[in-house]
């Protein structure tokens, strides 16, 4: 099987989907590029290269728009209301902050407002999350915040492999989808396959197996707790390393089973602590796994600052392998 | 222009529907039978009706907050606009949206909205459909001297002219934002030259006159259907009630309201003209009045009646499907 | 003392700001009213009545706004850099969605981004929660969504005593703070001094207290879970009753100290599950408190749905008396 | 118009410091100096100076994600921005912000801004303090061709005429939005009168030519120090970097980046009109270059041998004070 990076397998499924299903098509600040200029139309493929020859293709599916959010949002979602299947590029998940409403007010909500009569199948993907030295305005994950909104099914896929078979899930699914890409990871790659393949929403993979902690871990932060965990195992400490894949839905059940049975949680995010994920994560288990919890249930993120942009910064500011390893420690002393 | 009797009629009905629908909801929140938070849109009723007197059940609207009056012309049923009002399960949108989110996909409504100017980026989307799929459809979505200062619109209009989309932008003055004028509102002096500015044709209409309305929305939507760009009306009228029921409306002048229900009645000069041209008899209007009448009081009758929603329900409809993790 | 209503009291707090400091300004949407037209400017102070006889006062700081949420907010977060202490209002919390970026890209990020060298004492209202069958968009809490956000501050007050002392430390204070106003209370009254006082940030209320279970509550689950845990008096069970009143700061000490007693949590807040105040509190406990825990943390909020519109679909959504005393009885069981 | 000697002086040194100062950002950023996302403002020098002429340390402007320019045009310190970019502690901003958040309060400078359009409704109410407090300052932003299409600089400019506030809108066309032409992402043909279509005049300049930015910017300025409401600046001018460093810049076409090079430049074309005037001579020109080049140098070794930022130093800088709970 070739190796691919989270790019080009997101690239693939792109082309696939719209190959497969006329009323796909891409939409957002240069996916095509160059348009009205003397240059090549459809030479940039959006500033990551997710969609690198849609343009050359589907000159018709390949849409470039102004610098407009709300109404690149807004397009997709009307689009999807008549039955397209947009999928709409968000340059970076901060810019989620000028188009909020198109995504949590009407996307979002329009099948329950409208009792159950519509459908919305519009994929909105992001770049996501930090490493770049980008600084407060370009590094947020902001999944975190997405996933507390009822009515948006929310991806954040950690390899190239998921994102290629979440992607297609994504496209095909009848909900609108958000699909977090974290950005530091589009250069990693894996053996993916040329094939159409989806992946479920709502089945967490688990990614390393062990007894005595469980790990749930999100996007970017996956491998940094595999590289971790396998450090941890020469100290003679085995974990379950959970990526749940989808944060809405959540695969609740894989996390409570593993939680049972190893009696001890650390969850790991690369958000600021407060209302995220990993409170999440840390609520259900004191919850619904209460009774096999034998040590406290220790939460890695960022802290409660904006991301900083000097390289030393961020690196304090992120979580790594000596905090994921610190917490796993902890949860066990 | 001539246009077909069965057109007029119809224009008619629907007019007489909408202010009748909107006179019975404001007596019934008074009763305290409607709950949350209701706008009505008695007096602009031409507005709706010129405009969608154009379209079919595949063009799409996408209203407002003030939203009864464009769901109504664009053909959604009476009783189930009544029930949802009411709350009931057996409401349009199975009592969950109520009065601002009224919808019905189907006829091509893509729902009334809560969130001023919250339609625009979205009829921009299916406008855009309508591009790709090459289909002929319009895109239609209506906005207030409000609304039109909010980010979300401009970006529509810009947007719908670039992308070359069938998208009609339909401005109605009111006169006011809640309880603001537009000559506050609006930083310059003319909306109209404002919203051309942007690049597509305006065209402007008395929203109290069902003929100037409806001459107008022709000329915009026959340009956005022949694939020339967007387009947009703009239709002056004011409303008959305040901005919610309720409200105390400091902000008219001595002997406003008089004058708009008198002077500025779209009913009334639907029914000049027709004794002008002879095109409908009185008798006629009267006998749609009487249907209209009866309509309006069997959907409340129905909606009284109606089934109420359970505590079940709640969790229902949010997504079609929400997979194994749910 | 006097009974005023939550909305008198807010009112009065920003009568008193505004005459002891020039600096301090409203705007917003129909904050004075009437401008423009042939009525009486002034005449409404807002769609709640929060801003009530501001503008006869001082005319050149009561600024009526076009719909324009996100310039609302923006004007707000410039006056403040250059020195004055905006208070703005935003009609419902859910026009977040609108005017997020300003919010929390912009304000938040101020001064971290700028090396700490810059301030911004700006305080955002807004009227928040359900109850009012109000549906989908006009209903949500939005203040745990804020949470989030590092350099905010977030305010949900649960009466009028509370509401006023918080105001007046808003202003007062010089970071940027959110207030949320839970819209179903306005009209609620409590003995509120006519004096200028303030209430500090991040020091929970106790409202109940007891020896069983610590409930911790937001905004008007407050007087919900009070009544509740009133009623379960006369079984015999005996709680804590805390009320954070500021979610960012938090006041963990408080809390945490009493579940160190009680062994036994419940967290009870209006939004929807996933992410929120209830999740990050139980994750709080669950790590910091765990040692002390004697049953599973419980949390009682609204299910994964948008606010539906008809009431009764509103009264099975919202958290109430009984799911609470459930909640309480089950942490004990 | 006749504008004294040591304004000249200044302001050649200014546009000359940019450039200079972007150039060798340019170098760093190759070198690997330098991390995170940068945009060079070169070629546009004589924008920022044209305008930044016309203000003092207490009027404010904001800016955008390509800042530099304005930053140094509005007296931010040379060695201190240097610093920022390179991530040093002892940055402007501590290294917490880098090249999109260099600001600096103290002289009226609001920041970079990393969100497209972000700052238009910060200048607004920055405008709005100095109406109310009638103390005559003005507050300016800078919005590119492309930023002109977000929702917030349409929300922004009509709330500014709306409130009679004193900012002013210089918008600075350099053709493209990352790698699309303005000719497809503004829709309409003349973006000059939709902007002015808002209700405020607006001056055109070309912005290669500091004397034609410096006369539009003062009528701009000078309309709304007045207290006659808010004005636009709209100065067109490439820019002759890519977007980022590392663009390919598919979008230009054949000689365009020799054209600009040659026949587009500010500072060119300054020496020819000294030349001309005989106002500054070359010589003093050639020395103010000489302190420039030694400026730079003398920043970037500063930049290399400034403090690093410690992990302590993350959590700083949040609040002001977080109170009792943190
Ligand atoms: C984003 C947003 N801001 C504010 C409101 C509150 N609001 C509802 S209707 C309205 C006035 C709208 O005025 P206009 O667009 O003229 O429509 P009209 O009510 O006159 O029909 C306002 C301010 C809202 N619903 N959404
Ligand atoms: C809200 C938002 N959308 C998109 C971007 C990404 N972006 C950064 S600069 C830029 C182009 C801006 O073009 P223009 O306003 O013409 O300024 P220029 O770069 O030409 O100076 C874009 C799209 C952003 N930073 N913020
Ligand atoms: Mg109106
Ligand atoms: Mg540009």
């Amino acid at each position: 099987m070739a190796q691919k990076t989270m790019r080009d397998a997101i690239n693939e499924a792109l082309h696939q989907a719209m190959e497969q299903d006329e009323s796909v098509f891409v939409i957002g600040e240069d996916v095509a590029g160059c348009n009205g200029s003397a240059g090549d139309v459809g030479a940039v493929g959006g500033v990551f290269g997710v969609t690198t020859g849609i343009y050359h293709r589907w000159p018709d599916r390949c849409i470039d728009t102004p610098i407009s959010e709300s109404a690149i949002v807004g397009a997709a979602a009307g689009a999807a209301l008549v039955g397209m299947r947009p999928v709409a590029e968000i340059m970076f998940a901060d810019f989620i902050g000028v188009c909020m409403d198109q995504i949590v007010n009407q996307m979002a909500k329009f099948r329950y407002m409208f009792g159950g009569k519509s459908r919305c199948p519009a994929v909105i993907r992001f770049s996501a999350g930090g490493g770049f030295s980008a600084a407060g305005q370009h590094s947020q994950a902001m999944y975190q915040i997405m996933t507390s909104f009822p009515g948006l099914k929310v991806v954040v896929p950690s390899n190239a492999y998921d994102a290629k078979g979440l992607m297609l899930s994504a496209i095909a699914d009848d909900d609108p989808v958000l699909f977090f890409e974290p950005k530091i990871l589009y250069q990693e790659a894996c053996e993916v396959p040329d094939e159409h393949y989806t992946i479920p929403f709502g089945e967490a993979a688990f990614v390393r197996e062990g007894d005595d902690v469980t790990v749930v871990a999100f996007g970017q932060m996956v491998p940094k707790a595999a590289a971790a965990i396998d450090e941890l195992a020469e100290e003679g400490i085995s974990c379950d390393l959970i990526d749940p894949r989808t944060t809405s839905p959540l695969d609740e059940g894989a996390i409570l089973e593993s939680v049972e049975a190893t009696g001890r949680l650390v969850v790991v995010d690369e958000a600021p602590p407060r209302c995220g994920l990993t409170a999440d994560i840390a609520g259900l288990a004191a919850d619904k796994a209460f009774a096999s919890l034998k040590g406290p249930v220790k939460q890695v993120c960022a802290p409660h600052s904006p991301t900083p942009f000097a390289p030393e910064l961020e690196a304090a500011y992120l979580p790594d392998g000596d905090k994921i390893k610190a917490a796993i420690k902890a949860t066990l002393s | 222009m001539s246009i077909p009797t069965e057109t007029l009629s119809e224009a008619y009905r629907l007019m007489k529907t909408i202010r009748e629908f909107e006179e019975r909801v404001n007596a019934e929140i008074m009763n305290g039978q409607i709950p949350g938070f209701t706008h009505l849109y008695t007096g602009q009723e031409a507005n709706a009706v010129g405009v969608c007197a154009h379209l079919d059940e595949s063009d799409t609207i996408i209203s407002t907050h003030r939203g009864h009056g464009h769901c109504i012309a664009k053909g959604a049923e009476v009783a189930g606009m009544m029930k949802e009002l009411f709350g009931s399960s057996e409401g349009l949108c199975k009592g969950k949206g109520g009065s601002m989110h009224v919808a019905d996909i189907d006829r091509g409504i893509l729902g009334a909205n809560g969130i001023v100017a919250g339609g625009p980026p979205i009829s921009v989307g299916s406008a855009l459909a309508a591009k790709i799929r090459k289909n002929g459809k319009v895109a239609v979505s209506f906005s207030g001297d409000g609304s039109v200062n909010q980010g979300t619109c401009f970006e529509a209009m810009n947007m719908a002219v670039v992308l070359e989309a069938p998208a009609v932008f339909v401005i109605e003055n009111n006169y006011y934002s809640e309880h603001t004028n537009i000559s506050y509102a609006v930083g310059c002096d003319d909306l109209k030259a404002r919203t051309e500015a942007f690049g597509f044709p305006v065209f402007v209409a008395d929203g109290a006159d069902f003929f100037a309305v409806y001459e107008a929305a022709g000329k915009a939507i026959e340009h956005a259907r022949a694939g020339n760009g967007p387009a947009g009306v703009f239709a002056e009228q004011g409303r008959y009630h305040g901005h919610f029921v309720g409200d105390p409306q400091h902000y008219r002048g001595e002997g406003e309201l008089d004058d708009l229900r008198e002077n500025h009645d779209c009913l009334k000069n639907f029914r000049a003209r027709m004794a002008e041209t002879g095109e409908l008899d009185a008798a006629t209007l009267d006998a749609i009045d009487a249907e209209v009448m009866a309509e309006i009081e069997q959907a409340v009758t129905e909606a009284k009646a109606a089934a109420r929603p359970t505590a079940e329900q709640v969790t229902e409809d949010v997504y079609i499907n929400y997979g194994a993790g749910a």
